[in-house]
């Protein structure tokens, strides 16, 4: 017996409160394999003990959500009986580490959540934040998770179909990987955790248990290291030829009806999938481990409860239903193993080799877990606007930017990813929201990953906001209804009072927008204690957003597709004193060199309205050419607009005082549209008649960008510079070595 | 006309090959499990794109090994149409039905994006409905598409006929630009381009329709 | 018994991985790296104690499955 | 000078690849595998002909470059 002293608490990650906490709970001293459980069931990442409290405030509900938060990933109605499953979540740290296998396995592990459900994964997003260019591992990880993405995603054949890479400095030394999977089910055969019932047999199929991923901390400090043996990873190799295998075995198995509950062994694995089912299901579960399938030998119940060996699930099958299932997993080549049975005494107690090496109860481990109001300090947002040197070439600097690491193509990015596999990619890489139509019929699901960081910062409440409003206008520009999001909240350590108050406010910025855009949040992933030397990263709530249309035909793209088309801004550009909101913009850190000035606002009851008329246009056929103005500001989004097909356009406003910021500005709740003569007529009447601001600023054609002042620059030059900034970042590399 | 598709583990474009088919024959093909050793009677057999058994040791090779390979050779021995697309290609080179083999891009880098290919030969079923030195749009998406033969084998491929497809602008490295090559037979073809990619509008072209067509027109 | 088998490209057989990686290494300042070839190793465990017969085995993997011999050469070693 | 260099993954690491071997050969009739563990080989062609300074440079590269020294070990042999 291993004996718990304070320092072993210590090493889990437990504080004497904590642990005060777990003698009351059980009576008695926990065993060593139980103190191992109660670490990884009440830590941040398994109990959300800083921002539970928070993140009740969030809207969840709608007529049209399922499944909010809670379960594996959150589930909405599209209609015709079929149902939208998805979620997003980080792998931050193993990709800092290791970034192949860290995206790899994040990767893994979200699809995992979602076809646990019994949906399978039609689409991945990614959501990626590096530290700025110049540092010296910024390439090294860039190559090595966006090669891990794809060679996991690629191999699953699920087309990855968009995300975000920023760089900026404050993710130096802590990189975000954040993985989305949008899966599809019929509303008739969703899945869900809750082991209801006694006397059901518990199952493992899937791969092997080995000693991955076990706690690097915990294990040193054991007596189980073993000196010999090289000091072990903590990281875990991903299969995605297993997990292929796993996925077409579950939905077999799912087409039954033997499956009483099922759930993917996630972060903690054994534990939590077995905790979290008995929990759900109001019941107890009794495990063997003998009976788990292992890779190594000796492995100890310790080690075996806290493996985060992947591609691996928990169910719980109707009595009398094991041999229909084993048959099914061994056709798919996989391990399967009875390794326990559900129980009326809500405790969960796990035997090896004939000793009973954990007996507690359930509910120690779920709503007895400790939740923290952790003392914040506000902030006071910067607000006003910020200077700016007038003499700058307003082309000039449009050329600088579309060649700059935040703001030029993707396209290095998301050609290593298959995002047309499963032929049904109706609007690939490169848009504003990425459209996968629903395999058989004309409905599209439009997608998308958003987050200003830069926002965040100043002013977390309208950043929070601000992240929500862009997935909802990407969604929007698209022709889509936006439906649900499901969030990633990346910030630094919950236990300094600052970042305390950048959670809260970007949660309740989130929460505020949500509501008004009727866009609830069905699912999330929260990850605490990102910090580049003692300094916490830029705040990064990341939203996935899902929404859905009627008949992708009418789907819009942001290229310009014929010329004398009207170009057309809906929604105004106003800034602080009139001009174009400058804080806080692209404009002013790449050409000023300043990240200055206070977050754009947001009013959401405008997003709504703009957003509303836009999808009314797409929808009725009359436009089909859009796209929200986001970083950069309007000039910016219409060079994005005639960069894809080469056809320019002759911009400018009549009277325009601020070139500058009118051009450069980040005001919030824009759309460009471009429409045939007649149209535009029509459209700008109705807009001003609905009191939508709306301008007209020229008209396409030409092979140039060219404005009022008959300054003009060639579309050619432009792209050449966006195209080539991540192609020449990245031929710096060294080629990783692998298979 | 009658298909059918090889399910491998992890081909995973079999449903796309299954969806493509039913749509251009109107007839849905049969799926047929690796594992099993017959095939239904069908005129035309696909092996589909994707990963097979994770792509692990080399693309292909484990497939290679299946149980149905036995009878895909069988098909192809008496004058059967055999389509392989990208990983498909990988099995039948690893099956010896096709020479040469396909080696890592020579960019080292896995590539999804549509490319312009040119249709060299039309003297075939596969390719009989588009014409000589046409321009199509078809997409890759391999990391390992790089074809390779030694240069008698090049020679007398080009030499019979049979290059099939070549890439106007080389995006893997593959020998004389060659994306899809014939059997002496003329009845075995693999190419690494996607065409049941691109045979819906909603999908950014239709160009693919082509071997489907002709396919149907020569073995109906 | 273990074995340990590779699987290298055949000569003439161009290695672009073999080549990024020689281009890396001189990159890094490795001036005296000259041509560089990678290859696979494959470590077996194998039951039976009769080297010649392991060996004769081997070399039936080596064919049917672990090498393409289109493009590829093995060496086999027993330890 | 030629130089070779083994890249392992580490004990308990899982290798898919090599498990994905071992099953494929059970199933070709090669009863007799164990476990299969799947590695790189590099061969390096180097200038100079100091043995040592060799050793030391190609462990170099392998910190830095050619192991990916999370999941990975090395071996170098010179020949
Ligand atoms: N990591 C990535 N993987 C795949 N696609 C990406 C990635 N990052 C960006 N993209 C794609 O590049 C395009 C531009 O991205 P972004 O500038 O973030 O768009 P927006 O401003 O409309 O949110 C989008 O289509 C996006 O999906
Ligand atoms: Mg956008």
């Amino acid at each position: 017996m291993t004996k718990i002293t304070p320092e072993l608490v210590k090493e889990h990650g437990l504080s004497d409160s904590e642990y005060a906490k777990i003698l009351g709970l059980m009576g008695r001293e926990p065993s060593f394999v139980e103190l191992g459980i109660f670490s990884v069931m009440w830590s941040e990442h398994c109990s959300y003990k800083s921002t539970r409290f928070h993140l009740k405030k969030l809207p969840t509900k709608a007529p049209w959500v399922i499944q909010g938060p809670g379960e594996n990933a959150g589930v909405i109605d599209i209609g015709d009986g079929d149902a939208c499953i998805f979620k997003m979540e980080s792998h931050n740290h193993p990709s800092f580490i290791e970034p192949y296998q860290g995206a790899a396995t994040g990767v893994g592990g979200i699809m995992r959540d979602v076809f646990t459900m019994g949906a399978r994964p039609i689409a991945m997003m990614n959501a990626l934040r590096f530290g700025e260019p110049s540092h010296p591992k910024t390439r090294h990880l860039v190559n090595g998770v966006v090669h891990g993405i794809g060679g996991y995603g690629n191999c699953m054949g699920v087309p990855t179909v968009g995300g975000e890479v920023n760089f900026h400095r404050s993710y130096n030394g802590n990189i975000l990987v954040n993985a989305m999977c949008v899966g599809l089910a019929r509303q008739d055969k969703i899945f869900l955790s809750a082991a209801k019932g006694a006397g059901n047999p518990v199952v493992y199929v899937g791969s092997k248990t080995g000693r991955d991923g076990i706690h690097g901390a915990t294990m040193a400090s054991a007596e189980f290291d073993d000196a010999s043996e090289e000091k072990r990873p903590t990281v875990q190799v991903g299969d995605p030829f297993t997990e292929k295998l796993l996925l077409e075995a579950c939905l077999e198995l799912m087409a039954t009806d033997a499956i009483i509950a099922i759930q993917d062994m996630g972060a903690a694995g054994l534990t939590s999938s077995s905790a979290e089912m008995g929990d759900k299901g109001g019941s107890g579960i009794e495990l063997d481990l003998d009976k788990v399938p292992q890779r190594e030998a000796n492995m100890t119940a310790y080690e075996m409860m806290l493996s985060e060996s992947q591609e691996r699930m928990l169910a719980v099958l109707k009595p009398g239903r094991e041999a229909e299932a084993e048959a099914i997993f061994r056709k798919w080549e996989l391990d399967f193993a009875v390794i326990g049975i559900t129980t009326d005494t809500s405790r969960l107690v796990v035997k090896h080799q004939g000793k009973t090496v954990a007996d507690m109860p359930i509910t120690a481990l779920s709503d007895e877990a400790p939740v923290y109001e952790r003392p914040f300090a506000e902030r006071k947002p910067k607000a006003g606007d910020v200077a700016y040197d007038t003499s700058k070439p307003v082309l000039a600097s449009l050329k600088t930017i579309l060649a700059s690491p935040d703001m030029a193509s993707r396209r290095w990015v998301w050609e290593q990813y298959d995002h047309t596999v499963m032929a049904d990619t109706v609007q690939v890489p490169g848009g504003d929201a990425a459209v996968v139509r629903v395999h058989g019929t004309k409905k599209g699901l439009a997608i998308t990953t958003d987050v200003t960081p830069r926002y965040c910062r100043p002013d977390p409440f309208e950043g929070g906001k601000q992240a929500v409003a862009e997935a909802y206008r990407n969604i929007t520009a698209v022709g889509a209804l936006p439906l649900a999001v499901t969030d990633n909240l990346n910030y630094g350590n919950p236990q300094k009072p600052e970042i305390m108050w950048e959670i809260v406010a970007g949660i309740e910025g989130i929460g505020a927008a949500c509501r008004a855009l009727d866009f609830p949040v069905i699912g999330g992933n929260c990850s605490l204690y990102n910090e580049t030397n003692g300094e916490g990263i830029l705040p990064t709530p990341a939203i996935g957003g899902v929404g859905l249309m009627a008949d992708v035909s009418k789907m819009a793209t942001v290229a310009f597709k014929r010329s004398d088309d009207v170009v057309i801004v809906i929604g105004k550009t106003s800034g602080g004193s009139g001009g174009g909101h400058l804080g806080q913009s692209i404009y002013l850190r790449e050409i000023e060199s300043r990240e200055e000035g206070g977050a754009p606002p947001v009013d959401l009851g405008l997003e709504k309205k703009h957003g509303d008329f836009v999808r009314g246009l797409i929808e009725q056929g009359r436009v089909d050419t859009v796209h929200d103005v986001s970083d950069g500001g309007l000039l910016v989004a219409l060079a994005e607009m005639a960069m894809p097909r080469g056809i320019g356009a002759s911009v400018g406003l009549a009277g325009l005082p601020d070139a500058i910021p009118f051009w450069f500005g980040e005001d919030q709740g824009r759309y460009v549209i471009a429409a045939p003569f007649a149209e535009a007529e029509t459209i700008m009447a109705e807009a001003r008649a609905a009191t939508i601001a709306v301008a007209e600023l020229g008209r396409t054609g030409g092979d140039a960008l060219s404005l009022d002042d008959k300054s003009s620059v060639k579309i050619a030059a432009l792209k050449d510079g966006f195209e080539n900034w991540f192609p020449a970042f990245m031929s710096g590399e060294e080629i990783p070595v692998t298979n | 006309m009658k298909s059918a598709v090889i399910v491998f583990p992890a081909a995973n474009c079999d449903r796309d090959a299954q969806t493509a088919l039913t749509q251009m024959t109107g007839k849905a093909p049969h799926m047929v499990w690796h594992q099993d050793s017959e095939l239904p009677d069908v005129d035309l057999v696909v092996l589909p794109g994707g990963f097979s058994y994770g792509d692990y040791l080399r693309c292909g090779a484990m497939a290679n090994q299946s149980n149905i390979m036995g009878a895909i050779k069988t098909h192809a021995d008496k004058g059967g149409a055999v389509l392989g697309i990208c990983n498909g290609f990988q099995v039948l080179t690893e099956a010896g039905l096709l020479p040469g083999a396909l080696m890592r891009n020579a960019g080292l880098k896995f590539l999804c994006k549509p490319v312009a290919l040119t249709v060299e030969e039309t003297q075939s079923s596969f390719t009989r409905k588009y014409d000589k030195g046409q321009e199509i749009h078809i997409p890759i998406a391999h990391g390992e598409g790089n074809y390779y033969a030694d240069e008698n084998t090049l020679d007398r491929l080009e030499g019979e006929g049979r290059v099939v497809f070549r890439y106007r602008d080389n995006p893997n490295g593959s020998a004389r630009d060659i994306a899809g090559i014939l059997n002496e037979k003329r009845n075995v073809l693999g190419l690494m381009p996607h065409p049941e990619r691109v045979v819906d509008d909603a999908l950014g072209g239709i160009d693919g329709r082509g071997i489907f067509q002709s396919l149907i027109e020569a073995l109906s | 018994m273990k074995a340990r088998v590779f699987i290298t490209l055949k000569n003439g057989v161009l290695d672009p991985q073999g080549k990024a990686i020689g281009h890396a290494l001189n990159g890094l300042g490795f001036g005296s790296v000259g041509e560089v070839r990678q290859g696979k190793v494959i470590d077996l465990e194998l039951s039976g104690s009769d080297a010649e017969a392991a060996k004769a085995d081997i070399k039936a993997m080596c064919e049917k499955l672990l090498a393409n011999t289109v493009i590829e050469k093995y060496e086999i070693e027993l330890k």
